[in-house]
């Protein structure tokens, strides 16, 4: 198979679906590029990391769209768009800008159904990167998944390689649901397996990319990756089962529930800021559903309750480290 | 204007429905039958009639929280909105949206919005997915003069310029943004504001159903034309407060009076249409007599329906689970 | 001791405190209201809900100052005021429409002082209402304070009576942080004994509201009260300990663990959408830190997983109801 | 224009920082020594020294994600910025802001901003303070011809005309917002949009001190007399990528090169004040020289400084826990 980029998955995905499905239209700044520049200039940028190249070229103008720097028009465009019958796909660039348009995503595009008694769809997807470690500092690096999956009626997709990036991105394109797409931006160039024919991965259904019995690691985006390392490293002396939620919404509860009460023993990973952030919800989830298969105190690993400092030494102590989820993982075998 | 009897005879439907719908509901919200706020749109009939005439179930609209105009000129079932003013079974949202989030969208009505100029960027991608499949429809955008100062109003505006989108921006000017008069809110002339733009942009007054008819179909033509957007600032007093039970300490006492005796929308277009003779008076009576009766019906069985079953709660979140 | 309504300790509050400080602002739509309507008529809204109610009378259009329909450029201003020197409280009428203008809360107010590495301070305060119960429907009902706390650098007040809603802002307008300061709706009436000088209480440290021995409700907000009336009918059968931590942050973990270590049964009730919320949140901060204490699984009741419904018999089935409570403590004792 | 021979030689001083600076910076940006995204400000320095001249650190300005200029203009100091650009210890942010979260607020300085379009609602801010406080002081909100097509912009525009705010909105007009030509982004010339506002708005050569400092000083004395804000358009294209590393297929491949021929704002003003008399090659050359050892020292000894202390990652947070 293919060995592709995170990158290359995304575009690839969206480059199908495209073809597949005349319905589907990218909106976003830039994702085009060139536009209003010297002569043949536009499509010269595909994103600000590239992950749109090559699509203006294949689709045009009319279905790759650039706009203004305007955020709250372009996520509400995409919004009227898909209740009226198109499949946009908008691009944030990065997630942090989410702020100057949320109303438009939480209070619109994901109540639409609700308030309308079911009378209407919001078939659109909202993609942006997310994450620390590129020194991009406070505004540029944030986690946010925990803010998404709060709201009901977005359903948030997470992924953490390749070959789920496609899949997912396909199935988000496709579901009828308003679908907050993240992307890890220290994963673009990772590379991995990926299928050349389209292919969905379902919402809602955990990767176990690890089995094992005597841990479990529930662990999100790019943090599963870490999980899978110190799992790799610990096998011999301790078995550690590795889940991959994939989506933190819809989550799923049975998987992370079965293997918790297999292995009786929690860890969760989440790259988000610690309160209320989805390592709270995956342990508050075990504590009520499953208290008495716990043989010991679950363990939570987040990024400290501070904004995403510049400086790298500085970022990297932000980050949850391969080290202290070994050392977690050690210490629940005690 | 080239308006046919029948069309003449629908906005006079559309502007009296209007004013007897919600004279109804203002007497209900006092009586205590309506639940939640509700914001009436008596005053600005002939916008709503003068914008929505001559759009079809495959133009859009998107609305304000005043929206009940907008609903019936859309052609929104009035027995639906009734059962959903009072959140009721089988209301046009199933009664889970209520006054401020009403809505149809097979009827190219896409929502009231309790979000103040939330609608905007809506109406921008209705107007999207019409260019894209290369038809000839429009979007509205309803906006009150207090929305304009939105940062998602501009926004709209700016980008339905930039991509050439078929929307018309129908700025309703009725004085107020809450208690607070426009003239405070606005540092400048909202039809010179909208122009800035690049856009066409005229000022009507909103009472008068044939100069928002007439702005309406230039709009029309100039997006069919593929030129994009134009705002139409359409000048309409509101009669009442600006939800049912403000107080209004901040209007002149006697302005609604005055409004009552020389800015009604439908004096004003029985007294053209009647002057023309395009109509007579009997054809008018017999339509208010009609609708009177429509509206008594439809409020009064949905006082009488049922509430939504309790499964309701957890329906429509999404469409698959 | 006077009894004064929810509302009229807030406002209260913020007299006293603009009597005591001349760089206390408040910033907001018809906060003073009547602004350009009739000849004398400024002054006469005093809020929708009449919590700002006197203030412009008092205090005059440099000191009340009403905008324009721009919630970014009001919270902005406030950040911009809060950065040189003043101290505004901006009112954002209903908390939903953080939606259009977070990005002035939580990427600039919320960061200036990490970003800037401490040079310097944004004590501002940004108020609204919140919960459901009214029929305001989607987006006039929502609970929205886990969005607020999951924020590094916003302080989250959510205060459940009149006495606490005035001590509660006086420190909240000398705090030197930003922070939110969310009014439930349903409580604006509710009376209570409200000491008529100026006082603060402090963050972080919750109230027992009651004292018990056998189950710990936590609880936030309006369901303060919702968890005092079931403890106080249980009297006599289940001694039930209630919690209002009074502050969602900074998090009073101490009193909450020490509670639980005593009772050994936890219930908590957050009227929040239930993914990522308060009651996630507790029930993790107890089952990392005090697992070993718990006799039973902790119980988390919170809204479902949907926007508030507009129909007032769906609105009733959102809301946690006292029964609800009762069942759980009650539950958690067999 | 009354400038005395010191404040010629400040403002060239601070042209000349800027391009020193920010040249060594590129260098260093090559060759991989700084973390994280920068955006330099060449080509554009006219307008920081033109807005920032006469600003004392009781007036303000907020800024953008091209901030450097506008830090070096407003008198931040060299060493500490760059310190900060390299992350390390003793940075003005104490390393933990960068390029784009440079700040000194002490020097009303309120902050580079990774939010196009975040800094014009705090500059409403600073300004409502000044006013509050009834002092002659102002509020400078720097946005990129791109930033103004952000609804945070249109919103600060709105208000600080309705409240009259003593803000001056500089438009920094280059010619692009990322990889997309301004003229693609905007429906309407931007000195027009915001003048329909209803402030005070001209356009001026941004390469052109001079005429950026006096569309300042008009401004200024507008906003002490109370008349609110202005809008300056400052055309002067920048340089280099939208940021260090950007390949600019977007760009007329002879573009820069065209304007480092015609449109350098440094050159311009040595032209203009030779021609003038009013100083003499040798100051101008001296200071070159006083600027390259300034900036040469500052950037090595931030090349050499240590990192910040891993404690700082968890300090700043709040004033108080
Ligand atoms: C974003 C947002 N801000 C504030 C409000 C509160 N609000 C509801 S209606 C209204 C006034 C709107 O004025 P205008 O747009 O002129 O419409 P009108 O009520 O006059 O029809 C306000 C401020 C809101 N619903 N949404
Ligand atoms: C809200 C927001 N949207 C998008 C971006 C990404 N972005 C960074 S700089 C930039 C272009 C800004 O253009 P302009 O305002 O003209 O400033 P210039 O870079 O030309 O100085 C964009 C889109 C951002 N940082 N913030
Ligand atoms: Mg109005
Ligand atoms: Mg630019």
């Amino acid at each position: 198979m293919p060995l592709k980029s995170f990158r290359e998955a995304i575009n690839e995905a969206l480059c199908q679906e495209m073809a597949n499905d005349p319905s589907v239209i990218l909106i976003g700044e830039d994702i085009a590029g060139g536009n209003g520049g010297v002569e043949g200039a536009a499509g010269s940028s595909g994103g600000m990391l590239g992950v749109t190249k090559g699509l203006y070229h294949d689709y045009g103008p009319e279905r790759v769209i650039d706009t203004p720097i305007s955020e709250s028009a372009i996520v509400g465009a995409a919004a009227g768009a898909a209740m009226t019958g198109l499949r946009p796909v908008a691009e944030l660039m990065f997630m942090d800008f989410f702020g100057v348009c949320f109303d438009q995503i939480y209070n619109q595009a994901a109540k639409f159904r609700y308030m309308f008694g079911g009378n209407c769809t919001t078939p659109m997807v909202v993609r942006g990167m997310v994450g620390a470690g590129f020194g991009s500092a406070a505004q540029h690096s944030q986690a946010l998944w925990p803010i998404f999956s709060h709201i009901p009626g977005l359903k948030v997709v997470l992924p953490s390689s390749p070959h789920d990036a496609k899949g997912l991105m396909i199935q988000a394109i496709r579901d009828d649901d308003p679908v907050i797409f993240l992307e890890h931006k220290v994963l673009y160039d990772t590379k991995g397996e990926v299928p050349e024919e389209p292919y969905a991965i379902p919402f809602g259904e955990a990767n176990i990319t690890r089995e094992g019995d005597d841990v479990t690691i529930v662990a999100f985006g790019r943090m599963v990756n870490f999980a899978n390392e110190v799992a790799d490293k610990l096998t011999g002396n301790i078995s550690v089962e590795v889940l991959d939620p994939r989506t933190t919404s819809p989550l799923d509860t049975e998987v992370i529930l079965e293997s918790v009460k297999h292995t009786g023993r929690l860890v969760v990973v989440d790259e988000a800021n610690p309160i209320c952030n989805m390592a709270s919800e995956v342990i508050s989830l075990v504590a009520t559903e499953a208290l008495q298969y716990l043989k010991a105190r679950p363990i939570k690993i987040s990024a400290p309750h501070t904004p995403v400092p510049a400086a790298p030494n500085l970022e990297t102590l932000y980050i949850p480290s391969k080290e202290t989820i070994e050392k977690a993982v050690a210490n629940l075998m005690e | 204007m080239n308006l046919d009897k029948q069309q003449l005879l629908q906005a006079y439907r559309i502007m009296r429905r209007i004013r007897e719908f919600e004279t109804r509901i203002s007497y209900e919200f006092a009586a205590g039958t309506v639940p939640g706020m509700t914001h009436l749109y008596i005053g600005q009939e002939a916008v709503a009639a003068g914008i929505c005439l001559t759009l079809s179930d495959e133009d859009y609209i998107a609305s304000t929280h005043r929206g009940h105009g907008h609903c019936i000129a859309k052609g929104c079932d009035i027995a639906g909105m009734a059962l959903e003013l009072f959140r009721k079974e089988g209301g046009l949202c199933k009664g889970k949206g209520g006054s401020m989030h009403i809505a149809d969208v097979s009827k190219g009505m896409l929502g009231a919005n309790a979000i103040v100029g939330g609608a905007s960027p809506l109406a921008c991608g209705a107007a999207l997915t019409a260019k894209t499949r290369g038809k000839n429809n429009v979007a509205v955008a309803f906006a009150g003069d207090g929305a304009t100062n939105q940062g998602t109003t501009f926004e709209a505006m700016n980008m339905a310029v930039v991509l050439k989108l078929p929307v018309i921006f129908a700025i309703e000017s009725n004085g107020y943004g809450e208690h607070t008069g426009s003239g405070y809110a606005q540092g400048n002339d909202l039809t010179e504001r909208s122009a800035a733009f690049g856009m066409a942009a005229v000022k009507v007054d909103g009472t008068d159903f044939f100069a928002v008819y007439q702005a309406m179909q230039e709009a029309i033509a100039r997006a069919n034309r593929g030129e994009g957007p134009t705002a139409i600032e359409c000048v309409a007093m509101r009669w009442h407060g600006h939800f049912e039970g403000d107080p209004q300490h901040y209007r002149p006492k006697d302005e609604v009076k005055r409004l009552r005796d020389t800015a009604d929308p439908l004096k004003i277009f029985r007294d053209k249409v009647l002057a023309k003779g395009d109509l007579v008076a009997a054809d008018l009576d017999q339509l208010d007599e009609e609708i009177l009766t429509e509206v008594t019906n439809a409020v009064d069985a949905a006082l009488e329906a049922p509430q939504p079953a309790p499964e309701e709660l957890l329906t429509d979140v999404y469409v698959s689970y």
